[in-house]
């Protein structure tokens, strides 16, 4: 059972995503929320998803798991 | 409280005025206006001939499928007459003659065989229901517009028409039924047509008239000689008279005969002999009207040339007049029109997801 | 104002609407002397007279038949079907006709009727008493389809679907029929036809539902408040068709989670098209596979099973937190 | 050719030879044997105090709501009793008494109003069809049934029971079409209990009797006192017999009463007055049935006090074994039987998924 | 192997099963000597007599309540409906009856009958002879539903359905009636009732269909092919119920966008339940809404507009750029 307080983690609207790429965030370890949305009206893109996954994996070692990811 | 013979009342009569030689039963004959009678014959004539040209226009693809009502002339047109502009009619969808008489344009029946919805229009102070195609449904919206009538302490009268096939449905007799309980002011025309598409009378059903169906809602029921419109005529007039009158229901089987195919898609070489068409084609409703009207002296054959070719030429006009509306019929977006008073969102935008497509359409087509 | 059963609701609205309109006509099996067998129509013939409130022979199709004629003539039946499950027995008399009449004719002819029948399981009722098939109606062109969930809001549609120009088919959630009190006003109150309700607001996921599930949504939605902070979204369509889909589609992009609830079998069900108009319209905002909670596409089990049939207030609550436990 | 009365053959009748006071028409009595008579007594017994037994079961809320059959057992006992065990029996919703003398065990019909779909089972060799509720809908199956028979040229027989309500359903007139046509061996049983819920026998349908019904298909009608045994058995017998040998379909109603509520959600004080009751507990089937024998001197106060006790014991281990196979059926997982042959693999799923449900429920509660 | 229209294949399937199995029969309006009005049933009565092939009286409902006592006998009737749009008067004796009877003797009574229907538009067909209301008969529980596409595969279907041992509606597309040939073998074949059909194989997007539409499917696809360059799978659903999702879901979880085409009306159609099996089982793998290329919904028009009403390849070929344009 979640806690109540883990509820607020997933305060504020959603990104804007396809489903799809939202897995593709999640397997690349990246969190959506983080993302620079490309895409029409705000959407964030397959494209931006690994673009962002780059921009981690490459300065950094560790992924950072959607676990992890600050809240917004 | 032995074993004892049941009495069933609602006697049942069969009627015929007028033989297939033109001959009258004087004791009989009713008395008809000479305006009524020529009428009479000047709208059998003109359905006759309008459903050939119909028939033509179809064979042409000018129309689509339809119904042709070929030799029930005297069974629709000896009904309807006997109502008044204020009654209800309820057709099936082999009333063509019946609908001219209460006042549907040529053009519409054209149009609507001809695949445009605009064609069930019928005209403001006509108290027509359109078409009814699924068999036997439409009898209880007779029903239905009696009891308001009764309701309102009018006088109007509600006459249905439907074929034999008719009688086999659930909707004949719920429809029976509920006139008989309520006693509304409902006439009920059977044309018995002797088939439904390839069904003969006598498959379907066992009883040996369909009149005597009556007897199970208490209800007058009378068979006629559906090719004499004298018999027609007088039979419809006692039940919209005992109707009105606030006596109830009737049921009438008119024995008729269909000429032609079942619809422009039947073939029914498939089930019947042509003899049994020749047969019937010397009970012509029809021919046995001019011997009648001859005899009487109302008719000279120089009148009958008149009558056709007047017919004929209405005819033409409405076929071009449908030819010109049909024209102006092109948008398909008019299918979104009348399924609301208010038309819904989600119409609303079904539509102009059309219309986008259609004008994207148009312009390719354009640049192509 | 004064507590009501929604068969009580009910009936005022019938007894207001006749009151004022006299071309209201109230038809049916048993819903003159007997009052109906829910008693939603009891009284009526007393005030009103056996004219006005008619008892008919036992015959589905002949009522609706007839209701269309009494309909195009002016005036503006208001029919009963005992239950829903016998009301495929006037199917082709909505399907052909009272939903086409207006388009048959061209605007020449109207069908203000409403078709009243109740629907839905929960009160252990007997075989084919407690089907929901609501999507029969839902899919028609040409009809309105109301489904009310409590007392007051019943009042008001009803009132609403009276005066409606179209056919309204109206189903009743007999669970519902007495199952609770609402204060409902004496005055005039409609609702418009087409619009859903926000019942309850939230943040974390949007529960979708209508008639007699509206509770035991509302009830999970407090459970999940209550002990795990999970603040739900309720929606109550009210309306089937047409669906108003303005409230579920922000909702959704709110919550980007969604659970549907309703009675019906599954398979295309209504909740299908609930999923459909928030993968049209709400796409990109979905964090996690919409969930349908609904009745098993198996015949309807007599009482001694239904309530493990039924959606209940538990199931509801674990289908959310499966929800909200889905990656996004 | 003019005016004249149409003549309806199928002579209708009507039958009655036991009376209130038990007197017999003795020209018009069936000889059967000793041995068929007291089953007869004992099954209408027996219907009746299990009927009565059912209702206070009901009432404590042991089981769901039922239609009592409190008056009718002449009815039905007369015209199953004409069946032999290779015929059909294809019931109604109220037919109890005919269900038990068929062989359906009584602890079936409780598990069916108790709400178990597992009543609904009949045992193999018992060629009965389920309780149908939906009115008249069964007729047809009879018809089907029948229709199969004569094809597979075997001479079983169909029987069908039905209410005076069902006679105004369109199933009804279509199911009486298809059997006279196609001269099916069915026999429509209609049990005339002169109540539809609150909808009285008159203003169900007009005409004076149901059996003139009959007449619309050309086939035999017959209206007996449903009350009386014999008329009904010897009515039965006829019509089984005719079909038996080909001679096609016939109607019987049973003028009989419903002495109960419609069913135990019904409140009949709305609608009905007690004189009329008590004026046809005074035309109780069983008591003159009762008189009857033992005028015969088949019957002594002795031996209807046995009957009814063994009855009542039978009764009472049918309840026992009802609620004993009733703790067997708690899993709700046996609602997904009997959807299809094979189960498909959406329905596979959704059982996987509620048994996961019910899995953890179980688990939640102990830990509770 | 010889070239057959849909129609002769039907005939075949009937014929040869006629042939093999005494319990065969074919009962409906016009099915004997007059061979059917769309000639499906050609030729039958000639070769297994009025007692096989039986013409009824004009009711719909006492064909099918027949037919489900001729079943529950041990017969297999085939019964026709001569148009789906009449078949709501049998309603009733396929929901409370035909898909119950099973379930309600508790396996004791089965109805292994098969109710075959034209459906649809495109024939330029009098009212209420264009429908599709496949949803009325997919979404009842204890039924299966089947529609073919093709010459080949009608045949063998309905070899299926009529060996099946469930009841099983047959929509029959008209328009493909006589549209094409295909080769159909004299050889006995079957296919399996409750799995769908890879019509095509592609990678950039998935169309899903049945009936009649798949023909301007496949139309559209190769004309995506042939000028786009996009290779779009179809898939052939064959089966609507019980709905066999695994073929779609394969597919839309390799090409993560899909259209859905159908005939019936949107809202509540068939369409609705795939975009929610394609929600439920494959969400994380869509990339653009699930498109609904559909009937309107609308009363179907008479049929100088039924083209503009029903789906073609310029309106999918136009939906499926869409989809492959929005961002995934
Ligand atoms: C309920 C229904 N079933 C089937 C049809 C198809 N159909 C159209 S007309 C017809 C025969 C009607 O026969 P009948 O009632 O005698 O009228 P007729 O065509 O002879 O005028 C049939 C079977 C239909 N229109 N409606
Ligand atoms: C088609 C249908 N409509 C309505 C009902 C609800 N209902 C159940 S029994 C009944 C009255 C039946 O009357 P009757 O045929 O006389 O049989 P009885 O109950 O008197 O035995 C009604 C209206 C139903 N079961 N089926
Ligand atoms: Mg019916
Ligand atoms: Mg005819
Ligand atoms: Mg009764």
């Amino acid at each position: 059972v979640q806690e109540p307080e883990a509820r607020d983690k997933r305060e504020g609207l959603p990104v804007a995503a396809s489903p799809a790429t939202r897995r593709l965030a999640r397997e690349l370890g990246v969190d959506l929320r983080q993302v620079r949305a490309s895409g029409p009206g705000g959407r964030v893109t397959a494209d931006d998803v690994r673009q962002a996954a780059q921009a981690i994996h490459e300065p950094k070692e560790v992924p950072l798991k959607p676990a992890e990811a600050a809240p917004s | 409280m032995p074993r004892t013979p049941l009495a069933v009342d609602s006697p049942l009569e069969y009627l015929a005025i007028l033989d297939e030689k033109g001959e009258v039963d004087s004791a009989l004959e009713p008395n008809l206006s000479q305006e009524l009678l020529l009428k009479l014959y000047r709208f059998m004539v003109l359905g006759r001939r309008f459903d050939e040209r119909m028939l033509q226009l179809q064979r042409q693809g000018r129309l689509g499928t339809f119904a042709p009502i070929k030799g029930q002339e005297a069974s629709q047109l000896g009904a309807v007459a006997a109502l008044e502009p204020r009654d209800w009619m309820v057709p099936c969808f082999r009333e063509t003659a019946a609908q001219l008489w209460r006042g549907t344009p040529m053009e519409s029946i054209l149009l609507y065989f001809g695949g445009f919805d605009e064609g069930g229009r019928i005209p403001e102070g006509q108290k027509d229901l359109p078409v009814a195609i699924p068999v036997a449904s439409q009898l209880l919206h007779a029903v239905g517009l009696a009891w308001a009538a009764k309701y309102r302490k009018s006088d109007e009268v509600a006459m249905t028409f439907f074929g034999d096939g008719a009688t086999s449905e659930g909707d004949f007799h719920e429809a029976l039924n509920f006139a008989a309980v309520y006693q509304t002011p409902t006439v009920f025309v059977c044309q018995n047509n002797q088939w439904a598409i390839s069904t003969p009378r006598s498959k379907q059903t066992r009883s040996r008239t369909l009149a005597q169906k009556a007897l199970a809602y208490e209800m007058p029921g009378l068979q006629v000689d559906g090719n004499d419109v004298l018999a027609v005529y007088t039979a419809a007039k006692e039940a919209v008279d005992r109707a009105r009158a606030g006596g109830g229901p009737t049921f009438i089987e008119c024995v008729t005969y269909r000429m032609a195919m079942h619809t422009t898609a039947d073939d029914p070489g498939r089930y019947r002999s042509d003899e049994e068409v020749a047969e019937w084609t010397r009970k012509d409703p029809i021919a046995r009207v001019e011997k009648y009207l001859a005899a009487k002296g109302m008719l000279t054959p120089q009148e009958m040339e008149a009558v056709a070719s007047e017919a004929d030429a209405a005819i033409q006009e409405a076929i071009q007049r449908y030819e010109e509306i049909a024209k102006t019929l092109g948008d398909p977006l008019q299918m979104f029109d009348h399924h609301f008073e208010e038309m819904p969102v989600h119409l609303l935008e079904q539509r102009e997801e059309l219309r986008r497509f259609l004008e994207t359409e148009n312009e390719e087509a354009r640049h192509a | 104002m004064p507590k009501m059963t929604m068969v009580q609701a009910l009936n005022m609205a019938l007894r207001q609407e006749m009151e004022k309109d006299d071309r209201v006509i109230v038809l049916g099996e048993d819903v003159g002397v007997d009052g109906g067998v829910f008693r939603v129509t009891d009284g009526l013939i007393d005030r009103f007279g056996p004219d006005r409130v008619v008892d008919t022979p036992l015959a589905e199709s002949a009522i609706v038949g007839m209701s269309i004629g009494m309909a195009v003539y002016g005036l503006r039946p208001v029919c009963e079907i005992q239950f829903s499950g016998f009301s495929y027995l006037n199917f082709h008399q909505i399907e052909c006709h009272a939903s086409r009449l207006r388009h048959r004719s061209q605007g020449r002819w109207t069908v203000p009727m409403v078709l009243r029948t109740p629907y839905g399981g929960g009160v252990r009722a007997l075989e084919h008493h407690s089907e929901s098939r609501e999507v029969f109606y839902a899919h028609m062109p040409g009809l309105k389809m109301v489904i009310p969930s409590g007392p007051r809001n019943a009042r008001a549609l009803l009132v609403s679907a009276i005066r409606d120009p179209d056919p309204v088919i109206f189903f009743e959630p007999k669970a519902v029929y007495r199952a609770f009190r609402e204060d409902v006003p004496e005055e005039e109150e409609t609702l418009p036809i087409g619009k859903s309700l926000l019942a309850r607001e939230g943040r974390h996921v949007t529960l979708i539902t209508y008639g007699a599930m509206v509770r035991p949504v509302l009830e999970a939605a407090d459970r999940l408040s209550q002990t795990d902070g999970i603040e739900p979204e309720v929606i109550d369509l009210l309306t089937l068709a047409p669906l108003d889909d303005t409230l579920l589609v922000e909702s959704a992009k709110k919550t980007g989670r969604v659970v549907i609830v309703h009675e019906a079998p599954c398979s295309y069900g209504p909740g299908a098209e609930l999923v459909a108009r928030l993968v049209e319209k709400a796409f990109y905002f979905l964090e996690a596979p919409v969930r349908r909670v609904t009745g098993f596409d198996l015949i309807m089990p007599l009482f001694a099973r239904e309530k493990a049939y039924l959606p209940n207030a538990e199931r509801i609550v674990r289908a959310v937190k499966e929800t909200l436990e889905a990656a996004a």
